[in-house]
């Protein structure tokens, strides 16, 4: 079981600094995506299940499509 | 030069933020006022789950704040946004796939069901009011994304969203009409663990649902239509 | 690694809320620092949840009649971060808003670039 | 009657000014003048009496108390009358300018809340009224855009540094005494070590002395006075900066008392020796920068700041003839200079705002009664016998002289000298010598505007005449602030050291007058000489192309100017330009770059934790 949170926890901090580092902004948004998403799981494993279904809902579908609106208005790609 | 400043900065608070996390333990019990909602909130409120009783009963005002906020980021938005754009004739918009049209017209009837499941049920299971609208949210989404050329009806969203949120300030007034407090739980409480109970809880987490629903698929209607 | 299992959730948690503040001090696109802003927030409310954990604890929901009272976590940092998340998204997209909006007058997301909000 | 409604109708009354003018102009100007009026006649039925009441008590545990006596009926009387004349004055000089309704309001305003302030019994409601009277006299002051905000601003922000110092005067004595009440602080002083003495009365000078513009802090007064309509300069000078002259009479004669400030220091460095000085100061500079001055009303308004000098000289000088002359001064002083703004202030409606010196002439004969009241109010100003000032100044170089003070007495004599050629060149320049031709056409001034300028001429005369008049309140102020009265009588002074009977000189200058009349009359008929029938070179001079009222004293100007100039005002403007340029480096951190503002609050965030780590404070 520990495992499984460690190789989560560790999959959110590479997917962060992958969000750090992408200069395609599109594949940063998806990056911040898998964030939320594992963060989603990890609060169903702290015993927070209504705070795991806003963060799925919230954190991971709605966020993530108003970054893919907000990036096809602008600029894809950092300069 | 800018990155070694920040990364030297960061590292500093870093330390200082584990030197004060040391007197933290991790899953050591440090509860407080949370106990006394656990212990009494079924009694006092009627609704399983303690989560919901906390948002909607003991704290219902903060949340009655935070759904103005909600509502202040949403007038903000459509403020700085302005009015609609007219598509020019000439441009194209990539029309989605086959397989992305009818998924999402599966989905979405679906989806508002899940939403409307949720905050239905949100002092009984886990979900509420929030997350069931941010359901309903994403399932509009979805249609903007799948379904080409459909779109909400703006006075509709509008009607919804303040509905909602009159229910809600109605629901705390008539407490303070019948002499007793905001937000007084006036509903009987029922039987705890069935649908109809905990009094006001449900009614006011569905108006809540349904407010947060329309504003959050308000501002993505903004953000993909309204716009120069 | 007892150490490791002991401390991942305040590791995953602060370590979210750094990699966010060096986007945010570091980076000039204006949508990467939204972006880290967001990396931010469920940093912190991570940490929130993980501040009402109690080891072996259940939820606080009492959806099985042989549930404790006893036994379960905090409710009330569940409470605040479910709010938080809610106010999360609509200030992240009034800012992504201000951001479009910015895009569209100075034809950049670069913050270098865009040096008129002196006062 | 109550003091109360004295001011519910004041306050209530500007108020009402506002909407009255939303509905009807003829209503809104009737209404005002008869405010005005009717707070003056209040006033006047208050004579001799002493009433003191608390009129409001729910002030944060502070009691606010009205209380009227002579000293202040004496100052409230005069400021409302002034007040009232300058509103009639007022109706045709703003008929032509905007914001009308405005202008009555923050007038009114003005005047009530200079009442307020002289009718407060304790220092909290002072303050309340002080400031209440510095916001809306800076209103006033940039009434007329362009310069006069410039003038306004430089005018407020001294003035809220004065109340700042006056602020932190009362917080002391109220930690000190417990009371901000006059009559309970009355005498504390006497106790207390001579430094906090000192601390207060540094303190209360800073504000009083920048409404009354003593010597260096008199910057704000020349721009305010000259960039504000003609009728509130008329208050302004006439009565708004006395208000600082009755805070400074408050401060030693009634809270500190007079025996406590004259013990305070020693032979030259005495407080009284000090104010003195200062007073002396203020009368020989601006007398001599006004010389110079070629803007009337800016002429005007440093001889303001000179005769408020005189003022309190006498004031602080302690000897019950030099107080006597300081109030009796004030009063003159607000006749007369209230009288020359509106002069000015006619000339200035008539000629569609001309106030500079250079470019008139020859008015006389368009404006006769606008002249004769420019030259009584000249006489008063000087100080020419049968006018009020004479007698002011008549007891201030006596009791200078007498007590052994010859430096003081001989900066007031060349004063007054100073006097005499900027008054002259101002009417001079103004009403006498070659009319321009563009002012042929010139009409008299209005009504409304000769009204108060004969009236106010009229009371010149009339308390040259009859010094007694003012001079029995001023014996009975004294009277109750522990001075030993003078002798009096309703035509003068009587003393061992000098007797002053106004009916003798009333007599001698009358008969003086009838020998000029009958040597004039008697010689030959001088042949009267048209303006431009006069030539040079054997050519006829051509019209308008010499205008000898043009640099009029230019030697004399060219030999003191190197010395008179305002280096104060050239001082403090260094000082804000040094503190804008502060401020601009300062703002050099706002790059308007959104990376760096959370740099800095990480670097603070950072500064903070590295000090806990390093030494453990908190």
């Amino acid at each position: 079981m520990e495992i499984v949170i460690l190789i989560l926890v560790f999959l959110m901090i590479v997917s962060a600094i992958a969000a750090l580092i992408f200069k395609d902004l599109m594949n940063a948004v998806i990056a911040s995506c898998v964030v939320s998403l594992i963060a989603a799981v990890l609060f169903y494993f702290l015993q927070a299940p209504d705070v795991a279904m806003a963060e799925a809902a919230i954190g991971a579908a709605l966020v993530t499509g108003i970054f893919v609106i907000a990036v096809k208005r602008t600029k894809r790609f950092e300069e | 030069m800018r990155k070694l400043i920040s990364l030297i900065l960061l590292v500093i608070i870093a330390g200082g933020i584990v030197l004060s996390l040391k007197e933290i333990p991790f899953g050591i019990s440090k509860i407080k006022i949370g106990d006394y909602y656990i212990k009494k909130g079924i009694e006092e409120t009627g609704a399983t789950n303690i989560v919901t009783s906390v948002v909607v009963s003991y704290r219902g005002f903060d949340t009655l704040g935070e759904i103005t906020i909600l509502f202040t980021a949403a007038i903000g938005l459509s403020a700085v946004l302005g009015t609609y754009r007219k598509r020019k004739a000439g441009e194209k918009v990539e029309p989605p796939s086959f397989i992305v049209k009818t998924g999402c017209r599966f989905l979405f009837p679906i989806l508002l069901l899940v939403g409307a499941y949720i905050f239905i049920h949100g002092h009984l299971t886990p979900g509420g009011g929030f997350q069931g609208g941010a359901i309903i949210a994403s399932a509009f989404l979805l249609m903007y994304l799948g379904c080409e050329g459909k779109r909400i009806n703006e006075n509709t969203s509008i009607v919804v969203e303040v509905l909602g949120a009159l229910t809600f300030i109605v629901l705390g007034i008539i407490g303070l009409t019948i002499g007793k407090d905001f937000l007084f739980n006036f509903l009987p409480k029922g039987e705890p663990n069935t649908l109809l109970s905990a009094g006001i809880i449900p009614v006011i987490y569905i108006a809540i649902g349904f407010k947060v629903g329309s504003e959050l698929a308000g501002i993505i209607d903004h953000l993909i239509e309204k716009n120069q | 690694m007892n150490f490791l299992s002991e401390y991942i959730y305040y590791i995953g948690a602060f370590s979210l809320i750094f990699i966010g503040l060096f986007i945010v001090l570091a980076k000039k696109n204006l949508i990467k620092v939204i972006i880290g802003l967001s990396i931010v927030d469920t940093g912190i409310n991570l940490f929130l949840i993980t501040l009402g954990y109690i080891r072996g604890g259940t939820a606080p929901v009492f959806s099985k009649p042989g549930l404790k009272a006893e036994n379960m976590v905090d409710p009330v940092p569940q409470a605040l971060v479910l709010t938080a998340i809610v106010i999360g998204v609509a200030v992240l997209a009034l800012a992504l808003t201000l951001a479009i909006k910015l895009y569209k007058h100075y034809g950049t997301l670069n913050l270098r670039k865009i040096k008129e909000q002196k006062w | 009657m109550n003091l109360s409604i004295i001011l519910a109708i004041a306050f209530g009354g500007a108020l009402l000014t506002y909407f009255s003018g939303k509905i009807s102009k003829k209503a809104r100007d009737v209404l005002a003048v008869l405010i005005s009026l009717v707070i003056a006649v209040i006033l006047a039925f208050f004579y001799n009496t002493s009433s003191r009441e608390i009129f409001y008590t729910g002030f944060l545990d502070f009691p606010l108390i009205l209380r009227i006596d002579t000293f202040s009926w004496f100052f409230a009387f005069t400021i409302a009358v002034i007040g009232s004349f300058s509103i009639i004055f007022s109706l045709s000089y703003i008929r032509k300018k905007g914001n009308t309704d405005y202008y009555y309001t923050m007038m009114l305003l003005v005047i009530a809340s200079m009442i307020g302030i002289i009718l407060s019994g304790d220092l909290v409601s002072f303050y309340i009224f002080w400031e209440i009277m510095s916001w809306s006299t800076f209103l006033l002051i940039s009434y007329n855009r362009g310069p006069a905000i410039a003038a306004g601003i430089k005018y407020i922000i001294m003035s809220v540094t004065g109340s700042v110092a006056m602020l932190v005067g009362i917080i002391s004595l109220y930690s000190h005494y417990g009371t901000v009440i006059y009559t309970e602080l009355s005498g504390l002083l006497y106790n207390a070590s001579s430094g906090y003495t000192i601390f207060i009365f540094v303190l209360f000078f800073i504000a009083l002395g920048i409404k009354n513009a003593i010597w260096p802090l008199h910057v704000w007064l020349p721009p305010a006075h000259s960039e504000a309509p003609s009728p509130f300069s008329a208050v302004l000078s006439g009565t708004l900066i006395k208000i600082g002259t009755y805070g400074i009479i408050l401060l030693i004669y009634v809270i500190v008392k007079i025996n406590v400030f004259l013990n305070l220091g020693e032979g030259i460095v005495s407080a009284r020796y000090i104010i003195a000085v200062t007073g002396a100061i203020t009368i020989l500079i601006p007398t001599f920068i006004a010389l110079l001055q070629d803007d009337a009303k800016r002429l005007l308004a440093w001889s303001t700041i000179a005769q408020a000098g005189y003022i309190i000289l006498g004031i602080a000088y302690g000897t019950s003839e030099s107080v006597a002359s300081g109030m009796f001064h004030f009063f003159n002083h607000a006749i007369f200079k209230a009288l020359l703004f509106m002069v000015v202030g006619a000339v200035e409606y008539r000629t569609n705002g001309v106030r500079d010196l250079n470019s008139l002439g020859g008015l006389i004969k368009k404006m006769p009664v606008t002249f004769v009241g420019g030259l009584i109010g000249i006489c008063g100003l000087i100080g020419v016998p049968l006018t009020n000032g004479f007698v002011s100044k008549w007891l201030i170089y006596k009791t200078l002289i007498i007590n052994n003070s010859p430096f003081l007495a001989f900066a007031a004599l060349l004063g007054t000298w100073g006097t005499i050629l900027y008054s002259y060149k101002l009417l001079h320049n103004m009403f006498l010598g070659q009319l321009p031709e563009k002012y042929e056409k010139l009409e008299r001034a209005p009504f409304s505007m000769q009204l108060p300028i004969v009236i106010l001429s009229l009371a010149i005369i009339l308390f040259g005449i009859l010094p007694g008049l003012p001079l029995k309140v001023i014996n009975s102020i004294e009277s109750g602030f522990g001075l030993e009265p003078l002798t009096i009588n309703i035509w003068g002074i009587t003393s061992d050291t000098g007797t002053i009977n106004m009916l003798n000189l009333f007599v001698a200058v009358f008969l003086i007058g009838i020998m000029i009349w009958l040597i004039f009359k008697g010689s030959k008929k001088s042949a009267g000489i048209g303006q431009y029938d006069n030539y040079a070179a054997g050519t006829t001079v051509p019209k308008n192309k010499y205008h000898y009222s043009v640099d009029f004293y230019g030697p004399l100007h060219r030999m003191i100017s190197p010395y008179l100039r305002d280096f104060i005002d050239d001082f403090y403007m260094s000082l804000a330009r040094s503190i804008k340029n502060l401020g601009n480096g300062i703002r050099r951190i706002y790059t308007g770059d959104v990376g760096y503002y959370a740099i800095y609050i990480m670097l603070f965030l950072a500064l903070l934790i590295f000090i806990q780590i390093k030494w453990k404070l908190w």
